[in-house]
């Protein structure tokens, strides 16, 4: 495989022809916030919070779905980029009800994790307070759109890894939600094997172990690229 | 000696499932980051309610000042949305009028004759409108949260660790 | 079909249509079957077969005629004199027009409703794309190839190579119709360029703007020149599968594309050996679901693999990776629709009209606060006070000028004082609106501009497809603050967050929807701030337009 | 013309008490209300969630009790799930609850009460406050604050790193409990036991001087409501509801908290948000079904306490009442409390020598089995209930709180009606009057500050309405 170099704040690097730029910038020790980004997973670019800038183009790229490129001078870090971060997330924090104190991921959440780190500490715009339902329906899990940001993990790993595709998202825009089956209740899903892994990608508490109570779920991804190494290069991680 | 003695005491009272009554602990939040981005030495602590042993912590050793940071209620219209700071007055000056609850001054009262300290105090207060069940803030109370750099621009330089009297 | 065969069938339909001493032509596109012009064409035929005329005299449906708001037309043609148009038609007239034109009666109810042949409306256009769709029936391929229609595939098959069709569209200048104006001659290049086991074309009629219907009208009035242009960058950039994109909403297109798809292939117009040439190429139909976003290129492909019509993000471009990842090109149907004409009359006869940058002619669909509204086909460079003013009338009662809205929720508006300057992409962008699709509304000084903002914003939020957060969330805020901006509700605080917020979401958006959403506001509040001030600072709405509220 | 002061009350959220005092026509007092306003909003804030959130969500909106709210959602929720949790997890969660009884009682008895028991109602009021109380009694403000530590040391050894997530859950509790911790708290122990023995000499000693408070602070019969084990001993827990009238006859002596709503109604007033709970079988009218609950009601009601020291205690205590009847005066809420803390103590001791505790096996697991969870316990206030109303996936569609404040509600009225009966004269509002209303409601340590932050805060707004209506007097103390 070929290799590119390319700047990244100010350091020369070089990087595998094939890789994301978000990649790239990892490797470097460089911490940039993600949400719809997860190893092992197809890529998104909607959340849109690892944007970089590049020299010489007036657009900023979204890192994760923006493969690396000879020359490339990227900045990572700006005072214009973490501001538009922040705003990101408040908007995503005022789209639903996400009420951390009673909520299972209070503390493991990445959605917190991520507005704490951008320094978030209020929310300009107007919270929406949707007036949303819970599906309890499944024996073993709870899907909250509450807490839901729409990164459609749940989505990809169903559909990718599963093979299932139970999950799916209908509606559109700000009607947009995170359905089961043909949007029938989960429990009635035929499809849905119950294998949890949907659960397990969700960043926040939209989907969570029934009986779970407040911080009590902590999510693993490992569990990914262990499942998907063993399939594709038939690598067997036994730890 | 000086060294020893600076560490900031951030005291936060409000309940963050009341809305803006939440305002003083995330404003706390605010400062205590600001405050150790600046290598400042800073203890916070974020209750429900006052109670007397945080007293006790008060009268710390460690401790050079103290910051309450509370929610202050404002009329639905007013015009005083700025986060507001005043300093509280030692202990033995504060009207004899008051009630029994745990304010600030009665805490500085009980470090003060519980264990003979009376560290530097400041109220820093968040104005409030809206207490209904639920997280976040009204438009009022966070716009006075995003301002919280104009805030401490406005305070002496500083502030809080500023030497209150050059002393023995 | 080959050449020979092309013309005799031409020459014997030019025949046919010889033999009557009138003909009576009743626009059938939409907006005159929608006042009416279904029961004025039956009146025409059966005051014809009354007078047992058939043979001297034919009724014919045909395709757009222009001023839509004066529909039904009916257009008058006799052997050698000029074409009279008459505007509002109903049945009673339908039936006076006959009484003059056939049976050669007086009838002065016709007085006065007879369009100018020398009126501005007409005189000021360059009909291009549309010089045909008033006189052919879009129903019958004869009356298309009677006009010359598949001359230029059948040019392009046997004389040119494909590399030489794609320069000759360089060499016209034409650029994109849909909005972006991205050369077009380029695009084929890449598309012919890039390699692939399997290639696409792909005609977008995914038309979203509100007001706009330049691509329906298009596929309505004339869908064959559509057909034949797909054919001709089929050829040219290699493809032998087509695809028409059709917005849901318009069935009548959809019907007469699929009548028009069916008639070339029975002719060996499309389909297997086009022409009795080596080359293939099928159109297919696909019908979208009423959603905006499918009019972004990447989402459109997504619905037409039968996915969710969500955008994905660019690079890979189509040209490289499209359709199930095979290179695939897509343009607007309007550009398809000028294909024809550059092949058959000449990259150079094309480049001679339009400016230095931008040539030909562009379609719009004049609306709102003017005298003649309707569909309009002006050379690209034409001031904006010729078309307000000239082709449109200007605005009636008098009253001023205020704004033109151009590109409709990705665009913006020019204010009064650029009247004069040439409608061309970069003059557009440079004062902060966009050619766009073709949407043009007039606006007179009883707009609240505010409120137009809010209205472009909420089409905008309701079309979001929800991927990507400032988008989906985005819009809805931003929304919220015009709402409160036009009710009396807003501070300057919330302007300003208003103006952070419109900049976040037009640089971190994934599709153009969400990167063009903010363009209203921005436009408005470059020319109109002092209206947004109003509404904050004095509770008041300049145009008399928003109701205010309560003072809080 | 009647003296008027108005200041414009402008108070954090609700939970300001408004008492309005109504005159008859010969200017005697009618009738005495105290109003309050509570717990809007909060059943519709929990509808709609699954009732695992229950017990972080309830622990958070009340400040003052947290562990006692925690406590009751998580009976509930037992109730739904329809398990017997491990018995490690049932001792677990006792000694949580006695915890907080140490330092809840601690609070209001030396922090909140201390400055009138200790200073006297007339004393002048600017040394009678809490800075007068800690500058003439220092070691016992310290003492004070070293018992409540005392309590929140075992309260964040359970209750893990903070108070936030629920540590009681559905079918038991989240973390066992570090063997490392028994000792620290056996080694605290002592302290504790001495600390509450001084104040109850304390308290001893000056019930002379309180006299006649003793006997015009809410001293009326009433009913008493309360939990026993099932052999009639003090309980806090966990039990059986048991109903004592005023004579001290146990009317009801043991029914299932299940069945709760057998005895108790709830009546609704327009002057109040809070509710007005009734002994149902004696019906709302005229307060025939009043009844008082909380530490007096508890001490009442039980036939012993089932600790040594305690069970001594409240022999003495039993002396109080007349003529072997209840002890009806609620100035001995205060001494009823410090019994209980010592009853806490002396369970607390028992609790950390049984093996159980540290058993690593807290917690059962189930789904959803009964539509329908009740869960009772006696929070330092008195009884508190939770009941919630589940769909079959456990989607909570009903919650319905009596808080211990609300079961005391009537008793509250009642007693402001004395006290103004006692001290009002003509329309003046005297200093003597609010202290003691103040002091009066105080002594049922109610839980307005479900809402408000500040511990104990009420600001008081007293007001004198006239037999038409009109208020001649009015007055603010916040």
């Amino acid at each position: 495989m070929s290799v590119v170099t390319l700047t990244i704040n100010d350091k020369l690097v070089s990087a595998q022809a094939d890789k994301s730029l978000l990649r790239a910038i990892k490797d470097q020790g460089i911490e940039i916030p993600t949400l719809c980004h997860l190893e092992g997973l197809s890529e998104r670019g909607g959340c849109r919070l690892c944007m970089v800038e590049m020299q010489g183009s007036p657009r900023l790229l979204a890192s994760c779905v923006t493969p690396v490129q000879e020359g490339m001078v990227i900045t990572t870090h700006s005072e214009r980029l973490t501001n538009y971060r922040r705003m990101i997330v408040e908007l995503l924090l005022a789209e639903r009800n996400h009420i951390c104190c009673g909520c299972v991921m209070n503390g493991n959440c990445e959605l917190q994790s991520v507005a704490a780190k951008l320094g978030v500490d209020h929310v300009r715009y107007d919270y929406l307070c949707p007036d949303l339902p819970m599906d309890a329906s499944h024996e073993r899990y709870v899907l909250d759109h509450n807490r839901c940001i729409l990164c459609s993990r749940c989505n990809r790993v169903c559909d990718e890894v599963e093979g299932a595709h139970t999950l799916d998202t209908a509606g559109r825009g700000i009607d947009s939600r995170v359905i089961t089956g043909m949007n029938q209740p989960w429990g009635t899903s035929r499809s849905c094997t119950g294998c949890g892994k949907c659960v397990q990608v969700c960043p926040t508490g939209a989907l969570f172990k029934k009986g779970a109570t407040a911080s009590e779920m902590v999510k693993q991804h490992d569990f990914l690229l262990w499942i998907l190494d063993g399939r594709d290069k038939k690598i067997w991680r036994w730890s | 000696m000086a060294d020893r003695r600076r560490m900031i005491l951030i005291i936060a009272y409000g309940n963050s499932l009341r809305r803006d009554d939440g305002a003083g602990l995330m404003l706390a939040e605010i400062l205590e980051r600001i405050w150790k981005e600046r290598n400042l030495k800073v203890h916070r602590e974020s209750v429900h309610q006052l109670t007397p042993e945080l007293a006790e912590l008060m009268a710390g050793d460690a401790i050079s000042v103290v910051i309450f940071v509370d929610t202050r209620v404002i009329p639905p219209g007013s015009d005083s949305l700025r986060i507001e700071a005043s300093r509280l007055a030692s202990p033995e000056d504060f009207s004899p009028g008051m009630g029994h609850h745990m304010g600030p001054l009665t805490l500085m009262a009980y470090a003060r004759y519980l264990y003979g300290k009376t560290p530097d105090a400041w109220l820093v207060t968040v104005p409030g409108i809206d207490f209904d069940h639920g997280e976040g803030f009204s438009d009022a109370t966070a716009g006075a949260l995003s301002k919280v750099g104009d805030f401490l621009e406005a305070m002496p330089r500083n502030w809080p660790l500023v030497e209150s009297s050059p002393g023995p | 079909m080959n050449r020979t065969e092309l013309y005799a069938l031409a020459q014997s339909e030019l025949d046919r249509q010889q033999k009557f001493r009138c003909r009576l032509l009743c626009c059938a596109s939409t907006p005159c079957i929608s006042s009416g012009g279904l029961a004025v064409q039956e009146a025409l035929k059966k005051a014809i077969e009354t007078d047992g005329l058939q043979a001297e005299v034919e009724a014919v449906a045909t395709g757009c005629m222009g001023p839509c708001s004066r529909g039904p037309l009916v257009t008058v043609k006799m052997e050698g004199k000029e074409d009279v148009i008459y505007e509002n038609v109903t049945p009673e007239i339908a039936e006076k027009i006959v009484d003059k034109h056939v049976r050669k009666l007086s009838a002065p109810e016709l007085e006065g409703r007879a369009l100018p042949s020398d009126w501005p409306f007409f005189v000021k256009q360059k009909k291009i794309v549309l010089a045909d769709s008033g006189t052919i029936d879009p129903e019958k391929l004869d009356s298309y190839i009677a006009r010359g229609g598949y001359t230029a595939l059948i040019h392009a098959l046997r004389e040119m190579s494909p590399e030489e069709v794609c320069e000759e569209i360089v060499r016209s200048g034409i650029r994109g119709r849909g909005g972006a104006g991205y050369p077009t001659g380029l695009k084929w290049h890449m598309v012919r360029k890039a390699p692939g086991e399997r290639k696409f074309v792909v005609a977008n009629g995914d038309e979203g703007d509100p007001g706009a219907y330049m691509d329906r009208t298009l596929m309505e009035s004339d869908p064959h020149r559509v057909l034949e242009g797909m054919a001709i960058a089929g050829y040219a950039v290699g493809a032998d599968q087509g695809y028409i994109y059709v917005r849901g909403e318009y069935p009548l297109a959809a019907k007469r594309l699929e009548r028009a798809i069916k008639a070339a292939e029975r002719k060996g117009m499309l389909g297997m050996r086009v022409m009795e040439s080596n080359f293939n190429f099928r159109i297919d139909i696909r019908m979208g679901a009423g959603a905006f976003v499918c009019g972004e290129e990447t989402a459109l492909m997504a619905s037409i693999m039968g996915r969710r019509g969500q955008p994905v993000p660019r690079p890979p471009y189509p040209a490289n990776k499209g359709l199930w990842g095979f290179p695939t090109l897509i343009n607007n149907v309007e550009t398809f629709g000028n294909i024809a004409a550059i092949i058959g009359q000449g990259a150079d006869w094309y480049a001679s009209h339009g400016t230095e940058k931008s040539k030909g002619a562009k379609i719009f669909a004049l609306a709102g606060k003017v005298v003649n509204t309707g569909l309009i086909e002006v050379p690209i460079g034409i001031t904006l006070r010729e078309i307000v003013y000239d082709i449109g009338g200007g605005i009636p009662g008098g009253r001023p000028f205020k704004a033109a809205q151009t590109g409709g929720p990705s665009g913006g508006c020019i204010p009064a004082e650029y009247l004069d300057t040439p409608i061309d992409y970069e003059t557009l962008q440079k004062l902060g609106s966009i050619m766009g699709s073709g949407g043009l509304i007039v606006m007179d000084d009883q707009s609240c501009m505010p409120d137009v903002a809010k209205f472009f914003m909420e089409f905008c939020m309701d079309e979001s497809c929800g991927k990507c957060s400032p988008c989906r969330a985005g819009t809805v805020q931003m929304h919220r603050m015009l709402d409160k901006i036009t009710k009396g509700l807003a501070t300057m605080d919330d302007l300003a967050r208003l103006e952070e917020l419109c900049l976040m979401v037009k640089e971190t958006s994934l599709c153009g929807l969400g990167q063009t959403a903010p363009n209203p506001i921005y436009s408005t509040l470059r020319y109109f701030r002092d209206e947004y001030e109003a509404h904050i600072k004095e509770h008041h709405c300049p145009a008399g337009v928003c109701q205010m509220a309560a003072k809080p | 013309m009647a003296k008027t002061i108005v200041i414009d009350p402008v108070t954090r959220i609700e939970g300001h008490g408004k008492i309005s005092i109504h005159l008859d026509q010969d200017g005697k007092v009618a009738d005495a209300r105290f109003h309050v306003t509570e717990f809007r909003g909060f059943e519709r804030f929990c509808e709609g969630r699954t009732f695992p959130e229950m017990p972080g969500i309830t622990m958070r909106i009340c400040g003052i009790c947290p562990v006692s709210h925690m406590l009751a959602s998580a009976k509930a929720c037992d109730a739904i799930v329809g398990v017997s949790i491990p018995p490690a997890a049932e001792k677990l969660r006792r000694l949580i609850n006695h915890a907080q009884y140490v330092q809840s009682h601690a609070l209001s008895f030396f922090h909140l009460s201390g400055p009138d028991l200790l200073l006297g109602m007339e004393s002048d009021p600017a040394a009678r406050n809490v800075v007068g109380l800690i500058q003439q009694h220092p070691e016992i403000a310290r003492s004070g604050i070293r018992l409540r530590q005392f309590g929140q040391e075992i309260i964040r050894m359970l209750g893990s790193k903070s108070v936030h997530p629920p540590w009681a859950v559905p079918g038991g509790v989240r973390e066992p409990l570090n063997a490392e911790n028994l000792n620290e708290i056996s080694r605290k122990l002592p302290e504790a036991f001495e600390i509450t023995e001084i104040a109850l000499d304390l308290l001893k000693d000056r019930y002379e001087k309180f006299k006649p408070e003793t006997e015009r602070y809410g001293d009326f019969p009433s009913l008493y409501i309360g939990l026993v084990t099932p052999d009639g001993g003090l309980e806090h827990y966990d039990g059986l509801l048991r109903v004592m009238d005023a004579e001290g006859r146990i009317i009801e002596p043991g029914l299932h908290t299940d069945r709760y709503k057998e005895i108790i109604a709830e009546a609704v007033e327009t002057w109040s948000y809070l509710k007005f709970p009734y002994y149902k079988p004696a019906g709302y009218e005229n307060g025939a079904g009043l009844y008082r609950v909380g530490p007096l009601a508890r001490l009442n009601i039980c036939d012993f306490a089932g600790t040594p020291r305690a069970d001594r205690e409240l022999r003495q205590f039993r002396r109080l009442g007349v003529g072997g009847r209840p002890v009806t005066s609620s100035f001995h809420y205060h001494y009823a409390r410090l019994i209980e803390i010592l009853f806490a103590l002396e369970r607390i001791q028992e609790l950390i020598q049984d093996p159980d505790v540290t058993s690593d096996h807290v917690r059962s697991h189930a789904g959803v089995n009964r539509p329908v969870g009740i869960g009772i316990m006696e929070a330092p206030r008195g009884t508190l209930i939770h009941e919630y109303n589940v769909d079959e996936n456990g989607i909570i569609k009903k919650v319905n709180l009596l808080v211990a404040t609300g079961n005391n509600n009537q008793a509250m009225n009642k007693t402001v009606r004395q006290i103004a009966e006692a001290y009002l004269s003509g329309n003046d509002i005297s200093e003597g009057l609010l202290n003691r209303v103040e002091h009066g409601i105080r002594l049922y340590d109610p839980c307005l500050s479900c809402s408000t932050h500040a511990v104990g805060q009420m600001p008081l707004h007293v007001q004198i309405v006239d037999s038409n209506g009109e208020v001649v007097a009015e007055r603010f103390r916040d």
